[in-house]
């Protein structure tokens, strides 16, 4: 197990190395480079020269990744030194920066998973315990049409209708009204740390503005959700193991509670696999209501050529893919005593 | 048992149904049956036949979309069509309970043993949890489990086929119905473990004082252990007779023609070819061996394998699995690669050539593979698959490659019509006819058939057998028969070779082996083997030459005999000093010192004969 | 009976043949809108009018309005779903944009097939570290958050059909390899493999003409799914200003310059195109669930 | 459908007003901005940025400044460009001869820091300049276009004295500072207003520098600027706020806005809403549809100025087939001004018939292009094209570029620009690329064949500057000339004109060269736009400067 655990951290490492090395050459391959943007409208030699200096742009490109790595520490720390630059436009440090960006996308990616799953788990049971059924037919249309749905459609829709129509949701725009002052952070979370800075207007009015943005997502990705619960409840049902449970005249409960742990062990990784999806995908829903996630820091990275965030960006989020996939494995593995490691 | 009783079971002109386009498609329309209390009855029919969908019928469970359409199954006074599912449910389990094939399947896979065996006690008794788990050991102790305090913890994948199967009849049993109906409750077992089981679970049912309804395709199975058989045809009860006048004088077409092999054979056993006869293929050496994955560790699936076959001779490879009798299959036509080998095939070592000049014996040497579904490419035509070794190994036109497909269809007793098919849609005899087909079609001098009848249902394995016994005749084939079923070879092969663990314990013609093993292992795995012959039934002859616990793990082998740890003989020499194999006066040999010492077979029950 | 009782065998085979009729409706339409879409449209989908941000027609005026276009009396054809805020007919971009859609996907999921069905089969047919390092490689692409890959690509090479096809293919071609792997992984054990190998044949053609074919059918199934979410990405690449140039006509693009006046109640340059995305894709969904009912 | 329009902002307002803290009191205002300051340093990364330039000019200030001009229709407070009054330098002289400036500073200006204005600051904010250690030497630039001594390239060198200050500034005493230029030059006192020669509080800065940044450009890039003006930082959180309170020791008086809370909010329609809903007192940067339709609306008014913004075609003189003549006079002939204007800027343009902002001293009227397909078509016709054909050939070329981030604005536009030329025979196709990539290809590669531009404003007010700026060939001086434009007449006018003493004569060459600009098409001018903000009604005291900022000084809430 915990073998297991450490040969998987190990090998993540290494793809995140890889990983962290291919971008590096990919963004300089950027056929503009970002110095123009420092120098403005003065474009002399000699000013394209110093910004160039001030970027470290001026070193051979190996000297550049050893400096990004870490070997170079007195030149700027990196990588081995638990960082990952400064960026370029803001000046502040990439690590700072995220930890502010991604809070923001996980909070709404982890909300819009809970509420879907916790939605999901009863209607995907529901549509398989009674299969070709009214309400299966039901389900699995609704599981279809919801997993296909362009959800930054659905945010404007939804903005158009309950803003600007009713009147009954706040204005899309972040996470609190401007002049409310956030409580200072402590985990990055809003939510966690409204809760126990005791700040609860705070919280109601996040939490209020979170409403729509929750909502789109959790109906885009109750869709697989349910899909995968009903397909697999269903697998489950017919299985061996619950007809020989029947044979031998196990209560009803039993047999439901036998059926539904079998259809969750397999879950897991396709939540894995759509939760990492979701962190790259949210991009849309946070620009359509104006959320400081980690897309919109990507966004604004990639059009601004930064390249220190671009690449601390792609490193964090493959990294928290990469864990979630890893704990994913492992509840799957406390789920199934057959997945042994 | 006495006819006079009253039934427990009585089931009349049962019809199941399932909706196919439209109308209802019914694999059961109008069984009758009756089972009384204590009897142990068998119910027979080919794979597909619906028994067991007659067999769940019988407890009211039918699997959706299916429907029970008419009749009655009566128990206890009560017709279960009539019940509802609430009621029905807590029939189940306390008066009926059934264990059905592939045990590890039907246990649940997350659940501990002891748990799910407390679970379906507890379903039908008040038992608190803890009555429930001091119930599980007891049952695991009453079907046979070594050291049920531990076993109760496991898991169904952490159990070995034999154990999960005991474990589920300790399920089953655990609230004492009345009837238990086993369905193919040994199918994919070895036939020691098996018999070790069907002795546990005849047992343990006249213990509860249950009655059984054993269903089987397996002859040996029905013959030993029932009073009485039904065989099922079209979806009726077509015959109903007590198990010796079955076997003696079956009434119905369907039940002649499954016991027709049976019949034809009689006592003799097959001519051995001439002492002339050039050996064709000669092992002198044979060592096969797999790495474990994330260790040092290697299996040892063969070691010290050495066998010589004459052209024209068929010998049989026998042994439980985990014997490593498929691996010598394989390395024999170089599928897989021997870790060290000498084999000489008409007189070239083959055992190291590399793969491109193998190609060469590759016309001359083909196999044909168990599973007759798995061995063709679904996608491809009969023609397509039959002439694929033509395109790989022959010069040969278009016009040639047809001719010679149509050539084998015929030498196979298949309609050429069937060359524009696909394989779907084609049943198992049919489809393993192709592959032999298919291995004939270069006109191979060897050919190596691995376990080519173990899927197939009664019927077709007979019609399969005689087939492959014609064409050993008639195109003077050599042929390695590699299979656990004995009476196969018994009836096809000149010679036998008996493996365990990997090596060869004993060898000789199958009229020696079978009539007077001399290794212990032979002995065991002939005493374990259910010949279906009613007159000689196992459970009114106990015997004292079964093997004790499971095959030991062929990574870590034992120093001497590999058998000493299950053999009733054996004693410190066995354990300590390597045994080899030794050739005996009359030809027979054996890797057993005693036996090589005695010179004289073992006595043996003739358990050959015929009913 | 309890509910229980008629679940057990429960695979419901083509009992959704309704929903497969409209799956296979919806993508016929699409598909030959493909075809035709940017020739039946009342406008140039790439021209604009004069008229700007012109509502659609209500309900009470649309039998006048179809009387006028048949009796050609009208000043210009209608705008049945109205102008956006450059003067365009949103309705002939909508009929016309399945040709740049459909073509993005249909090129993504080809190329993404073709190419992980090669490296699956050889991953999973030859394993080694060659293989295991192709898989590890495709474990980091697949970690790769899309919108960045695409937004970078886009940068590199400019906004074109190409370069979206080509991040589409790298989102894909991971999860092609996967299914491709898998299946080969079973299928190369089969019996006529082995068959194929006693009787001679090189591994290289075992592994293309037994296993290949056999190992095809998941991948063929998830190509349905694919098309289908290369749509929505190719909308919400548009919508991140990483998607195909304006003004060709695509339905991400036309919702992401409409974004910008939902607010001020300017719905129709946004609502249309939506709808048109979600029917579509929803029509792939249920063609290929209904595809991997039928041969699943 | 319409009805329903008006009505329901008016109802999302009253559910916000429930769902949230009303929003500002008399003293306090909330802007919404499509961005807030990166840094607060005009020589560090971010300073090409408006939002971070808006951020200096609210809190730092000039030596000298342009006075109080005309009140524009709309009630904006406008800047007189024709002279210059002093700021934190009281009073000021000039000698001729020795190209001298003698500046007398202001007594007794506090700075947020606690600091008093005197001359070592002048100092420290020229010596700074000169040490070029930022990212983007901005104020070295100034000082290079306005000759003063000693800023010139050889800062860039390898010699530590060239980076120092020299005897070209000097403190004369704690309030007097002399200057030395060059050479004459008309810049020096119009870029001494600009956002890049703002000055610094030395006491300040020096308290946050480090051995590594001695000139405090990470404290300035990440916490706050040291100056003297009207307002100081007291919150920033980037990307996402910033707040300033009021100085109330500024020289000018305290401000009536004790606080000014700046939020960013990137999408222009989400800053409009807010506006709508009353929570907010101040929004720019919003599409020229979402000025219209917030004009007239109850509560809310919008102010604009035909101040220095204009929209150009680029067409790029290195770039086959713009070379050819013909064909860009052809291009100005297909261009649909009234239509850009009616349904681009909803009536908020007027057409551009110069090449510098006519706002700006010495602009002169040179052209008059109208709307003509068919003089296009003769035209392109003579540029031996007849109806487009062999134009295919330069497909790449005619992408017409502009920057993605503003679609909603430019899009439109670029629209109606596609439409036009397509319909007399040019094939036309449409380029959206980030801004980062435009600024590089347009300052750097200079390879933008065929572009539309609407964000060139020259930071000085002074039309040869933007001569300078954009037409002069770059070996004679030219900065930011994006389409390779040469002519020996404009680069030998404009070097006489530069050093000229003499403003009658200057402006005589400035609008010769404006002539020649005209006749070779270096730019087609398209429209000047009104530079528009909608605010509170009740927010009063609008003003307009060249930078585009507005001055929260001058606000204050009716």
């Amino acid at each position: 197990m915990l073998k297991y655990v450490s040969r998987r951290v190990g090998v993540g490492l290494l793809q995140l190395l890889a990983l962290t090395i291919a971008v590096f050459f990919i963004i300089r391959l950027l056929p503009a480079d970002p110095v123009a943007r420092l120098v403005g409208m003065n474009a002399s030699p000699e000013a394209y020269a110093q910004a160039e200096q001030q970027l470290g742009l001026h070193r051979p490109l190996l000297t550049q990744l050893g400096v990004y790595l870490g070997f170079d520490p007195e030149i700027a720390p990196g990588l081995i030194q638990a960082s990952l630059g400064v960026s370029w436009v803001t000046g502040e440090p990439v690590l700072k920066e995220i930890g502010t960006f991604l809070p923001v996308t996980l909070q709404l990616v982890t909300l819009a998973f809970v509420f879907a799953f916790v939605l999901s788990v009863p209607i995907g049971m529901a549509g398989a315990l009674n299969p070709g059924g009214g309400a299966d037919k039901g389900v699995f249309v609704y599981s279809l049409f919801a997993g296909s749905q362009p959800e930054f459609w659905w945010g404007l829709l939804l903005i158009y209708l309950c803003f600007f129509q009713w009147g009954i949701a706040p204005a899309p725009l972040g996470l609190l009204s401007p002049l409310t002052s956030a409580p200072e952070p402590i985990t990055g979370f809003l939510l966690v740390d409204a809760v126990l800075r005791g700040r609860f207007d705070v919280l109601h009015e996040a939490l209020s503005h979170l409403v729509l943005p929750v909502i789109c997502l959790s109906f885009v990705v109750s869709g697989p959700i349910i899909k995968m619960i009903r397909q697999n409840m269903m697998r489950a049902l017919q299985s061996d193991f619950i007809l020989y449970g029947r044979s031998i005249g196990l209560p009803k409960k039993r047999i439901g509670r036998y059926a539904l742990r079998a259809a969750m062990a397999p879950s897991m990784t396709i939540i894995g696999i759509l939760y990492g999806f979701m962190l790259s995908g949210a991009v849309l829903i946070e620009s359509v209501f104006s959320l400081n996630g980690i897309g919109q820091y990507a966004i604004r990275s990639v059009l601004n050529f930064d390249y220190p965030a671009i690449q601390g960006v792609v490193l964090v989020i493959a990294a928290v893919s990469l864990v979630i996939y890893l704990l994913l494995d492992l509840i799957q593995a406390a789920i199934d005593p057959r997945i042994v490691y | 048992m006495s006819n006079l009783e009253k039934p427990l079971l009585d089931a009349r002109d049962l019809i199941v149904g399932y909706p196919s386009g439209g109308h209802y498609s019914r694999p059961v329309n109008g069984a009758s049956l009756t089972i009384r209390p204590r009897e142990v009855v068998g119910l027979i029919g080919d794979a597909g036949s619906g028994k067991s969908t007659l067999a769940l019928a019988l407890m009211g469970l039918v699997q959706a979309p299916g429907r029970i359409l008419g009749g009655s199954v009566e128990f206890g006074g009560q017709d279960l069509t009539k019940l509802s599912e609430d009621e029905l449910r807590a029939f189940r389990g306390r008066d009926i309970s059934a264990i059905v094939q592939n045990p590890r399947g039907a246990l649940n896979p997350l659940i501990r043993i002891g748990e799910q065996i407390s679970n379906a006690y507890r379903a039908h008794t008040r038992a608190t949890p803890a009555e429930g788990r001091a119930k599980a050991i007891e049952m695991l102790t009453m079907v046979g489990i070594n050291d049920p305090e531990r076993r109760v913890n496991a898991y169904a994948h952490e159990l070995s086929g034999g154990m999960a199967q005991r474990a589920m009849i300790a399920m089953a049993l655990a609230a004492k119905p009345r009837l238990l109906i086993a369905d193919e409750p040994t199918s994919g077992l070895d036939v020691t473990i098996q018999a070790q089981l069907l002795d546990q679970m005849w047992q343990t049912v006249q213990d509860t004082e249950s009655a059984i309804l054993l269903v089987s395709q397996d002859l040996g199975a029905i013959a030993n252990y029932c009073d009485r058989v039904l065989a099922l045809h079209d979806g009726k009860i077509v015959e109903d007779a007590p198990v010796r006048q079955f076997f003696a004088m079956p009434q119905h077409d369907y039940s002649k023609e499954i016991l027709g092999l049976h019949h034809a054979q009689g006592d003799r056993f097959p001519e051995q070819v001439s002492d002339a006869a050039n050996d064709i293929l000669e092992v002198e050496k044979l060592r096969m061996e797999f790495p474990v994955r994330n260790s040092d560790n290697v299996v040892h699936a063969v070691g010290d394998f050495r066998l010589n076959i004459k052209a024209g001779e068929a010998v049989g490879l026998v042994g439980e699995s985990g014997s490593g009798k498929t691996t010598v299959g394989r390395c024999l036509v170089r599928l897989l690669d021997p870790t060290e080998s000498i084999i000489r095939f008409d007189g070239f070592d083959i055992g190291s050539l590399d793969q491109r000049s193998m190609r060469k014996f590759r016309s001359r040497i083909q196999f044909v593979f168990q599973d007759p579904f798995d061995s063709v490419n679904p996608r491809w035509s009969v023609s397509d698959i039959l002439i694929e070794p033509l395109r790989q190994l022959a010069d040969m036109s278009r016009a040639e490659r047809r001719k010679r497909a149509e050539e084998v269809m015929e030498l196979v007793g298949l309609p050429v019509e069937l060359l524009e098919r696909k394989p779907r849609g084609l049943g198992a005899g049919i489809l393993q006819r192709i592959n032999i087909a298919r291995a004939l079609i270069c006109e191979p001098e060897f050919l190596v058939l691995d376990e080519p009848t173990s899927v197939l249902a009664p019927r077709a394995r007979n019609a399969l057998i005689e087939l492959l016994g014609k064409l050993q005749k008639e195109l003077g084939i050599a042929l390695l028969f590699i299979t656990h079923d004995l009476t196969t070879v018994r009836y096809l092969c000149q010679r036998v070779a008996v493996m365990y663990l990997g090596q060869i314990v004993e060898e000789g013609s199958v009229e020696q082996v079978f009539t007077a093993p001399r290794h212990p292992y032979s002995q065991a795995l002939l005493e374990a083997h259910l010949f279906p012959d009613p007159d000689h039934r196992r459970v009114d002859h106990p015997s004292d030459s079964a093997l004790d616990g499971e095959i030991p793990s062929p990574i870590d082998l034992p120093t001497g005999c590999y058998l000493a740890s299950r053999c009733p003989h054996a004693d410190e020499t066995c354990r300590s000093i390597p045994q080899n194999l030794s050739v005996l006066s009359d030809g027979q040999t054996v890797r057993c010192w005693k036996a090589e010492h005695e010179e004289e077979p073992a006595e043996m029950a003739p358990a050959t004969k015929t009913g | 009976m309890n509910e229980f009782a008629d679940t057990t065998f429960a695979a419901p085979k083509r009992r959704f043949n309704w929903l497969f009729a409209i799956g296979v409706t919806i993508v016929a339409g699409v598909t030959l809108l493909a075809l035709i879409g940017p020739y039946i449209g009342p406008y140039d989908p790439t021209l604009t009018t004069p008229r700007v941000s012109v509502p659609p027609p209500s309900l009470s005026e649309i039998p006048g309005l179809l009387f006028g276009s048949f009796s050609n009396t009208l000043e210009h054809p209608p705008h049945w779903m109205g102008t956006d805020s450059s003067g365009y007919d949103v309705f002939s971009r909508v009929i016309a944009a399945p040709r740049t859609d459909l073509t993005i996907a249909l090129a993504a999921n080809f190329v993404s097939l073709g190419i992980g069905a090669v490296l699956g089969l050889l991953a999973g047919y030859f394993r080694n570290w060659g293989t295991e390092l192709l898989m590890r490689v495709s474990d980091v692409l697949q970690s790769f958050p899309v919108f960045i890959s695409a937004m970078v690509l886009v940068a590199l090479a400019g906004r074109s059909m190409g370069n979206i096809v080509l991040a589409l293919a790298l989102v894909y071609t991971p999860i092609y390899i996967r299914l491709t792997r898998a299946e080969v992984l079973q299928k190369k054990v089969a019996g006529y493999v082995e068959a194929a190998r006693a009787m001679g044949t090189p591994e290289i053609a075992i592994a293309f003409r037994h296993v290949l074919p056999n190992s095809m059918t998941p991948a063929l199934i998830q190509s349905s799914v694919t098309i289908g979410f290369a749509i929505l990405l190719t909308s919400g690449l548009s919508f991140v200003g990483a998607g195909v140039r304006p003004p060709t006509p695509e339905w991400g693009l036309s919702i992401s310059t409409g974004a910008n006046q939902i607010i001020l109640g300017e719905w129709w340059p946004s609502v249309f195109p939506g709808i048109a995305i979600s029917i579509t894709v929803f029509g792939f969904a249920v063609l290929g669930n209904a595809l991997e009912e039928r041969y699943e | 459908m319409k009805r329903k329009n008006m009505s329901s902002p008016f109802l999302a307002s009253v559910a916000l007003a429930a769902l949230l803290p009303v929003a500002a009191s008399a003293q306090e205002i909330l802007i919404l901005a499509e961005d807030v300051p990166s840094g607060l340093d005009y020589d560090g990364p971010s300073a090409a940025v408006p939002a971070s330039q808006q951020g200096m000019v609210n809190t730092m200030e000039p030596l000298v400044f342009y006075p109080k001009g005309e009140v524009n229709e709309d009630g904006v407070q406008l800047p007189d460009f024709s002279t210059i009054e002093g700021r934190l330098a009281e009073s000021w002289t000039y000698d001729e001869e020795t190209l001298t400036w003698t500046f007398k500073l202001r007594e007794g200006v506090v700075g947020c820091g606690g600091a008093t204005f005197n001359a070592d600051d002048v100092l420290y904010t020229f010596a700074r300049a000169k040490s070029v250690s930022g990212a983007a030497p901005i104020g070295w630039f100034l000082s290079n276009v306005s000759s003063i001594a000693g800023f010139d390239a050889s800062v860039f060198g390898d010699d530590p004295a060239a980076k120092e200050l020299g005897d070209e500034i000097v403190k004369i005493d704690d309030y007097t500072v002399q200057i030395k230029q060059s050479e004459p030059n008309a810049l020096f006192l119009p870029a001494l207003t600009a956002f890049g020669l703002l000055m610094f509080d030395k006491e300040t800065m020096e308290a946050h520098a480090t051995d590594a940044d001695p000139w405090t450009h990470d404290w300035a890039n990440a916490t706050s600027s040291a100056s003297f003006g009207a307002y100081c930082v007291s919150e920033w959180a980037k990307n996402e706020k910033i707040v300033y309170t009021a100085n109330e020791d500024y020289f000018l008086g305290a401000p009536a806005i004790k606080k000014v809370t700046v939020q960013r909010v990137p999408q222009s329609s989400n800053r409009a809403v807010v506006l709508m809903s009353g929570q907010a007192q101040l929004a720019s940067g919003l599409t020229p549809r979402e000025y219209d339709s917030m004009r007239g609306r109850a509560g809310l008014a919008v102010s604009g100025v035909t101040g220095n913004e204009s929209t150009f075609v680029h067409m790029n003189f290195d770039v086959e087939p713009f070379d050819n003549p013909k064909l860009r006079e052809a291009i100005a002939y297909a261009v649909p001004y009234d239509q850009i204007i009616a349904n681009g800027y909803f009536g908020q343009a007027e057409q551009w018939n110069g090449v510098v902002p006519s706002s700006y001293p010495g602009y002169k009227d040179v052209t008059s292009f109208t709307y003509d397909p068919e003089k296009a078509k003769a035209l392109l016709a003579e540029a031996g094209y007849p109806e487009g054909a062999g134009l295919e050939a330069f497909g790449d070329a005619f992408q017409l570029t502009y920057v993605a981030e503003k679609e909603s604005t430019l899009g439109p536009i670029v629209n109606i620009i596609q439409t036009a030329l397509r319909g007399v025979g040019v094939p036309v196709t449409l380029n959206p690329i980030p801004l980062s990539q435009y600024g590089d290809r347009q300052l750097v590669k200079r390879d933008l064949g065929f572009a539309i531009n609407d964000q060139e404003k020259p930071v000085v007010v002074d039309a040869g500057y933007g001569i300078q700026l954009f037409f002069v060939s770059p070996d004679k001086g030219g900065l930011n000339n994006m389409v390779n434009y040469s002519s020996d007449i404009v680069d030998e006018t404009w070097a006489a004109a530069r050093v000229e003493p003499d403003m009658e004569k200057r402006d005589a060459m400035v609008a010769e060269i404006q002539e020649q600009i005209a006749s070779d098409i270096a730019w087609l001018p398209v429209v000047e736009y009104r530079t528009q903000w909608a605010h509170s009604e009740r927010l009063k005291g609008q003003s307009w400067y060249a930078d585009n900022a507005p001055r929260y000084f001058d606000l204050y809430i009716e």
